[in-house]
């Protein structure tokens, strides 16, 4: 028995499911790339075969962080940078659950950068879907941390003097243990990437590009892109750490420089996720945690019984 | 017997072993049938920094560490270094004497270990005329001699326990008992030989003081326990299995306690990156279904109040504790303030809607802990627990079947699948978690992965199924529900056959003396020694603070000529609180703070109702007074 | 003509141009000698989002933006997207139309654009049952046609105004001025040719309204401006030459046109990470020696708690911006609320120690933020400019010689390197920072690269030359020297020539109405109309929020019989701050609480006092009322 | 004429004057390796030449931000992780300052995470000294984000779950132009490095081993270390990004295996610091900032002159 029958129960999901049925508009611009990772992510969880009342959907602020009122499941829409943290802690709590944390460029390299960092060195279980049009769209087009050198907005007139961060390589140095990017212009990648990162037990993390035709209208991921799987130009490894490190280093740099390379970077399926961690070590328990509170046959451990001996 | 039974002072450097030593000291005599009391110093050091623990031990309840204390056991700090260098601080080695002069009361008990401190640097630093002019005595003994003898010289604070107990008569079979529960078997010998050796060297000794412990007895078994233990246990007991945090002085205690534990109470703690996430892990795994906490000090909380406020918008249930200190900023991270009143209530944009409670002692610590649980999941909101470095640190003895409670499985205002399928559901089959019209304020929730309860969690304002909306009608309806919960708490905390806030002394007096959080029995301590001295005063310790208590003050002010508010902060926040919830009687409350970091003693707060109510003049010490407003 | 003037509100898709057109209009009518006020309507999406803006013109001094409005300029939205998916929101593209039939005053102009919408749509949303009961006159025109034939489609908002000018006599030469102004010289043709033809095609309607622009004129030139602009004007007049922040609606704003200017003002601008290391980047630049600023809104504010009391203890001088928006959480970012009152005067642990002022418009939010500096860097301390989103985005005309001010250079208490060579240093020559004995509490400071001032800023709390101390004696006097600053503060406010509260009405009427910041000139303008019904009530708002306006707010207070205290916000802050900072009052107070999104109008003002002060019914509206305290 | 003589003034320093003449003790316990940073950045100071008043000193918190009340100059004792921002506007602010922040690995790859990541990949003109005692020492001895998989503390009665930071691959990653790692076991070498990194121009990070003989009484930063730069085993280019990348790699998994290779790391000199990039763009004066409010011949230029005309 159980108090959660969504999870993992036999069904046949289809991707209208995923549809609000009675929605609000997305208020997306026309053309935004946005909707290309709603598309991509309404196509992928059928097809891992996930039900809309087992996945629950953490955003944070942004355009990006709209997504989850877009996108039909349980779903926290909850404060800039933060998505992590709390997507994490449920997972912890009902590890049934598909857990999937979405945000910007912004949300996620800039103020959420510490939580990226964190949360793929703890490998939790769980995917993370970064908007990057490298500029902060719901506040209207200023520089971003994953903007390019030299890019002008309101708040910096004479461009940018910063380099811009470089994802990919810092969420293999902060130990993510699935990375890719995928593009907007690129549909059926995105879909497969984001069912493998679903599928995947550990942090998958995804950086994909999205234009804003609004505010950043002369971004680079616009241009066509290339599949560094499908490509002879590109030979390497996807589960070496090095020859990923590499290949991540190269498509950053391209990437300003107008060549838009996209794929798999890194997967390393050996690494025990954080769960299984903290189960190992007796951390956790086996059980999900939520259950325990519909579970009538539980007997609740008193502090009477189990501490105060030790004060007496 | 003097009339404040023992207060034993035992002070040395912080690598001196203090810590253990008091706590089984007042073991010890909590078995013995006393009430116990105890008082921690924490120096702003890791080890090496001289530090005290008091214990206050007495035939009847004990309230409050009371004023000074009347027997030092002065070990002197054997890690101190650089002797030199004495510019600054002065000689750290010898503090653990000197320091405590000014403290120590007429007649008092010293004791200090020869084998530290020379007798010669005794004299130096004054002890001989300190002794003189307050009838003191004073026992120069090479502790570490005889712990050399029978152990080894760590040992000397054993032996520091042998000769209090053949000082003020207390029998030695409590301490060789505790000995023997929490050391192995060689260990165990050589300290309870050195023990005896201590306690028969001593009671050779002339003695001709006339301190002495009393006899006590107490009605059932009785536990050893801090306000952090209370609070981490009540936490437990009310079926929380989730915690999150980052380490933080004073609220780390608990923290710990929990992390301990909870792994064996089937749950799970998490040490994380910052506050920020701390707080934003407790309200995932809530939102997830599992009852959850987190909590800070200072400037960890500061770092929490904009998840805060999410909870608050999203109505996601947390229990958050702030453990405060000396502010602002770090402030004094090791000191006692209750300076965070407004900070707690207030933080995080929007208009607040939380629940506030600040325990007055360590069963009101445990009780409104379970409450602030209760409260946050039958009502989906943050419920915060707020005290102090005092409260959070001192132990005092409570009966053990104070703790024989029920556990509380109960995940709050939460539907079952089955509820879920008779629940409102917009036209698309979403669940309606926000609906308009929900009783109290407040609509059962879903869990995510249970079948038909599909809904966004959103700290945007939001329709009844949780999509952003700005429309006015909807945002006016919207905050009256989340804000109407506030009032439906108030008014259940009224009906409830008890009070959160405690009242102390005869209800017809003339004066009246109120106060918040951990200064409250040492309040009611005063009162006692006024009302001997023939003062007509009573007093009130407020714990709910948000929602305010406003008919229990107003009636309690309305009965009273004056009123003194007695509590340790520099802008008498609390008195302005009440000032606001109330709107009036400002021209009858004066106030009596303190801010140097030590709580109050209660016969401060007795000067300061001499000088204040009763017209005489400043009581000297630290204190502030700020006069009823309007006058 | 209509007692208001015009009030002319244009509508239309959030990428029509709605923006630039009104803000041409309100240039126009200023430049012809009208008074102007704008109000934008922001909806929390990008593009394609119904919009509007109001443009208030008449010949006196505009307060506020009214009631409703008497013209609507309905474009229809260009860029409304899946029109079949009206069951949530409605039809976008007609929403510029229908969702303004509410406000529109009896006797308004529409005119729609039959390009975007048709007679048939307008019928479809009721427009002629409306104008009917309500006495409108409507003027369908194919505005787009109109600017097609001359320029582009995207022209029509030209020619809406052009038919505008004709419909209510203005002169066309004043925006074909600005046109050519503004835009490059072909486009600018076309602009002029589009406006022109849209003039003389409304010239030939039959036209059956009254409402027509007055006749006006400016005794000086005028300045069309912002709160925003005002702030950073005050700003880099004030010296400021540093800004970190992260973009925060409304913050952002203020930042931008920093950000914007400050290079070309020598000073430096940076855009970092989050809200935590703005304001850190801030106490940075101000402790190296330059007037700095950081500020947010909301949520980004919360996250500068824990530094703003870092700044508090070190007396790091900083000035912060916080532009209020409807909370908790992210709430409704785009709407007006001041509802962060309390969090701004209190978040951060330990007793709050910053000054922090509300300006209740456009000329104050320059004064006191060129005051805030002054306090900042004279008195250590950080100071707060808490305004909202109304206030920072709405446009009044100002006299151009208002801002006509020297520049302020001045580093605040800052010592010379000569002046530091005769300061008081400790033995080893470490400069005494923190001296005890300093004269209003303010020791002048040094700043790193001096020589002869090397010293220690701490966030603990610290001895004169900042090292780390604990002990009481020196905790309470640097507690007491900071807290004595705000005394100083207060005094020096006191006695200046004029107060930051400004009072409206006569001085001896028998009912007040209490407000503060952005408020104040819409009560003005609501006293004026009940002065004119026959009522007998004055006005304060209040600026000054720490430290409070005691004696001022007491007097006024005590010379009426009853008081109405109006804010936005849902638990009634301001009123609640009075209460506890006067410790009285609270019966002779009622609030009239606000909290839907939308600034009061003055007439919602009118008809609380009535039903309230005056005893009649409830006002009706999205309305609060809270009765006074102790009833 | 400057109103901040001491900067760049002609001087023969010495350590001594760092030392504070009334001082307070320093409360590390005996054995605390912090005591090798402050002695190390003693000897540094004057060795680049500079005097206690134009170094600005700014730590975070714990036993690691004492370092500023024992060491004399100018010096800002900040708050729990926010070091950097601090530091840097500073040396925004006035150029000519000795900038140098510190603190402990809590404080720095913990709480302070994303300020590392952001300072770093801005290239400040600065140097940052972690304290890496894999350890919070100032709380008593919790769990820190550089403690060792397994590691045991209060709050990880268990042993902890998580895989810990790797701190020069971060900042690597994030874009640091000088990397080292030192031990208070080394005391010349750290002398040295600090030497350099002073000197360098741009943001030098040192992770500075440091042990805690309180807390962490197991950590492997005991036992003797090896200079890669003076060891035949390790032969890269420390100014070739790949290269640096594989020997921070194996340095940091060697550190947990019980052997300390310490030294110079990677090396970009030809990067522009910050301010360099900065005053390119025209974002930054010239002239150091705060000498503006001391200089009677500047123009203050008025809102009034400059901006109002756009409004009438
Ligand atoms: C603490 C905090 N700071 C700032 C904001 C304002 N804000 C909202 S979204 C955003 C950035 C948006 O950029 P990004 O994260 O890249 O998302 P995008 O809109 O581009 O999808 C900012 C700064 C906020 N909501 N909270
Ligand atoms: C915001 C905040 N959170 C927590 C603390 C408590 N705190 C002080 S120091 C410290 C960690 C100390 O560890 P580390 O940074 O490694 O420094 P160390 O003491 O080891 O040198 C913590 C958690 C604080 N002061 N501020
Ligand atoms: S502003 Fe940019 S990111 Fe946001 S919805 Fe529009 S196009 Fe998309
Ligand atoms: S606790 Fe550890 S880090 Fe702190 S002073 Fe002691 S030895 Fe050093
Ligand atoms: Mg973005
Ligand atoms: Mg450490």
């Amino acid at each position: 028995m159980t108090a959660f029958s969504a999870i993992h129960e036999e069904h046949e999901s289809n991707q209208e499911e995923f549809t609000p049925g009675v929605e609000p508009q997305p208020t997306w611009c026309p053309g935004c790339g946005d909707f290309a990772v709603l598309k991509a992510l309404k196509g992928a969880m059928p097809a891992v075969g996930r039900s809309p009342e087992e996945v629950l959907l953490v955003t944070g602020i942004g355009c990006s962080g709209k997504l989850s009122s877009y996108f039909e499941s349980y779903g926290y829409h909850s404060i800039h940078g933060r998505s992590l943290p709390i997507a994490r802690a449920a997972k912890l709590a009902n590890p049934g659950l598909e857990v999937v944390a979405a945000g910007g460029d912004g949300d996620g390299y800039g103020i959420g950068g510490n939580h990226f960092m964190h949360t793929a060195r703890e490998n939790h279980d769980m995917t993370y879907i970064v908007f990057n049009n490298e500029i902060f769209g719901l506040t209207k087009g200023q520089t971003s941390p994953t903007s390019p050198k030299g890019h002008k907005s309101k708040t910096q007139p004479s461009g940018s003097a910063k380099d811009p961060v470089r994802p990919l390589t810092l969420s293999l140095a902060s130990g993510a243990s699935y990375v890719a990017r995928t593009a907007a212009t690129n549909p059926r990648q995105a879909q497969e990437i984001l069912v493998e990162a679903i599928e995947h037990d550990g942090f998958a993390h995804i950086d994909f590009l999205t234009q804003c035709p609004t505010w950043n209208k002369d971004a680079k991921e616009y241009v066509p892109y290339t599949d560094i799987q499908q490509s002879d130009e590109y030979d390497f490894d996807v589960t070496d750490r090095r020859e990923a490190a590499d290949m991540m280093y190269e498509a950053e740099t391209k990437l300003h420089e107008g060549e838009v390379l996209t794929g798999r970077f890194y997967q390393d399926s050996d690494r025990p996720s954080y769960g299984q961690e903290k189960r190992s070590t007796g951390e956790m328990p086996q059980e999900p945690l939520a259950e325990r509170y519909y579970d009538e046959d539980v007997e609740w451990e008193r502090a009477a019984d189990e501490l105060i001996a030790r004060h007496t | 017997m003097t009339q404040g039974g023992l207060k034993w002072r035992v002070s040395g450097g912080s690598g001196d072993g203090i810590d253990s030593t008091s706590q089984n000291f007042a073991k010890a005599l909590m078995r013995a049938g006393l009430h116990v009391f105890t008082h921690r110093h924490y120096p702003s050091r890791i080890r090496g920094g001289h530090t005290y623990v008091e214990v206050r031990a007495q035939s009847t309840e004990v309230r409050s560490r009371g004023d000074g204390f009347n027997f030092l056991l002065a070990l002197g700090d054997s890690f101190a270094r650089n002797p030199d260098d004495e510019a600054y601080y002065g000689d750290e080695k010898l503090k653990p004497l000197y320091e405590h002069f000014d403290d120590l009361n007429e007649g008092g008990i010293i004791v200090y270990d020869t084998g530290v401190i020379s007798e010669e640097e005794a004299q130096a630093v004054g002890l001989d005329e300190h002794a003189e002019e307050n009838n003191w005595h004073v026992y120069p003994i090479d502790l570490r001699s005889i712990a050399r003898e029978y152990g080894r010289d760590v040992m000397r604070n054993t032996a520091g326990v042998g000769v209090t107990a053949a000082l003020v008569g207390i029998d030695t079979s409590y301490f060789e008992e505790l000995i023997q529960e929490v050391m192995p078997g060689e260990m165990a010998e050589a300290n309870i030989k050195t023990l005896q050796a201590a306690y028969e060297h001593a009671q050779e000794l002339d003695q001709g003081h006339d301190i002495e412990v009393p006899e006590g007895e107490h009605d059932g078994e009785q536990a050893l326990m801090s306000g952090s233990d209370a609070i981490a246990y009540a936490s437990l007991d009310a079926g929380c299995r989730f915690i999150s945090g980052y380490p933080m002085t004073p609220w780390t205690s608990a923290f710990t306690v929990m992390s301990q534990h909870l792994p064996n109470f089937g749950g799970i703690s998490e040490q994380v990156e910052d506050e920020i996430a701390a707080a934003a892990l407790a309200l995932g795994a809530s939102h997830a279904g599992v009852k959850s906490m987190s909590g800070s000090s200072g400037g960890g909380f500061a770092l929490m109040s904009e998840p805060l406020g999410l909870a608050e918008m999203t109505e996601t249930p947390v229990v958050l504790l702030e453990a405060m200190r000396a502010g602002p900023s770090t402030g004094m991270p090791t000191k006692s303030e209750q300076a965070d009143l407004e900070f707690v209530l207030y933080t995080s944009q929007g208009d607040s809607c939380r629940v506030v409670f600040a325990p007055g002692n360590i069963q009101e610590a445990y009780e409104q802990t379970r409450q602030a649980f209760e409260y946050a999941y039958d009502y989906h909101l943050p419920a915060i627990i707020v005290y102090d470095q005092k409260l959070g640190g001192e132990m005092r003895n409570v009966p053990v079947d104070f703790f024989d409670r029920e556990p509380d499985p109960d995940p709050g205002a939460v539907l079952t699948e089955d509820e879920l399928a008779e629940a409102a559901h917009d036209a698309a089959g979403k669940f309606k978690r926000y609906a308009h019209d929900a009783e109290d304020g407040v609509n059962p929730r879903s869990v995510p992965g249970q079948k038909g309860g599909r809904f966004l969690a959103t700290g945007n304002e939001s329709m009844e199924v949780g999509h952003i909306a700005e429309s006015p009608e909807n945002r006016v309806i919207q905050m009256d529900r989340r804000m109407e919960k506030l009032d439906v708490i108030r008014a259940d905390l009224d009906e409830g056959d008890s009070s959160n806030q405690t009242y102390h002394g005869p209800a017809d007096a003339e004066y009246g003396i109120l106060t918040w959080g951990s200064q409250q029995d040492t309040v009611f301590e005063a009162v006692d020694r006024l009302e001997a001295r023939g003062s007509d005063v009573k007093a009130l310790g407020v714990s709910d603070l948000m929602p305010y208590p406003e008919d229990e003050v107003r009636s309690f002010l309305e009965s009273v000529e004056e009123c003194l508010v007695v509590e340790m902060n520099a802008t008498a926040q609390f008195r302005g609180l009440t000032q606001k919830e109330l709107g009036q009687f400002g021209p009858r409350m004066t106030s009596l703070l303190k801010y140097d970091g030590e709580p109050f003693e209660p016969g401060e707060i007795v000067d300061g109702f001499e000088a204040t109510i009763e017209d005489q003049e400043h009581p000297g010490g630290n204190m502030k007074i700020v006069p009823a407003a309007g006058d």
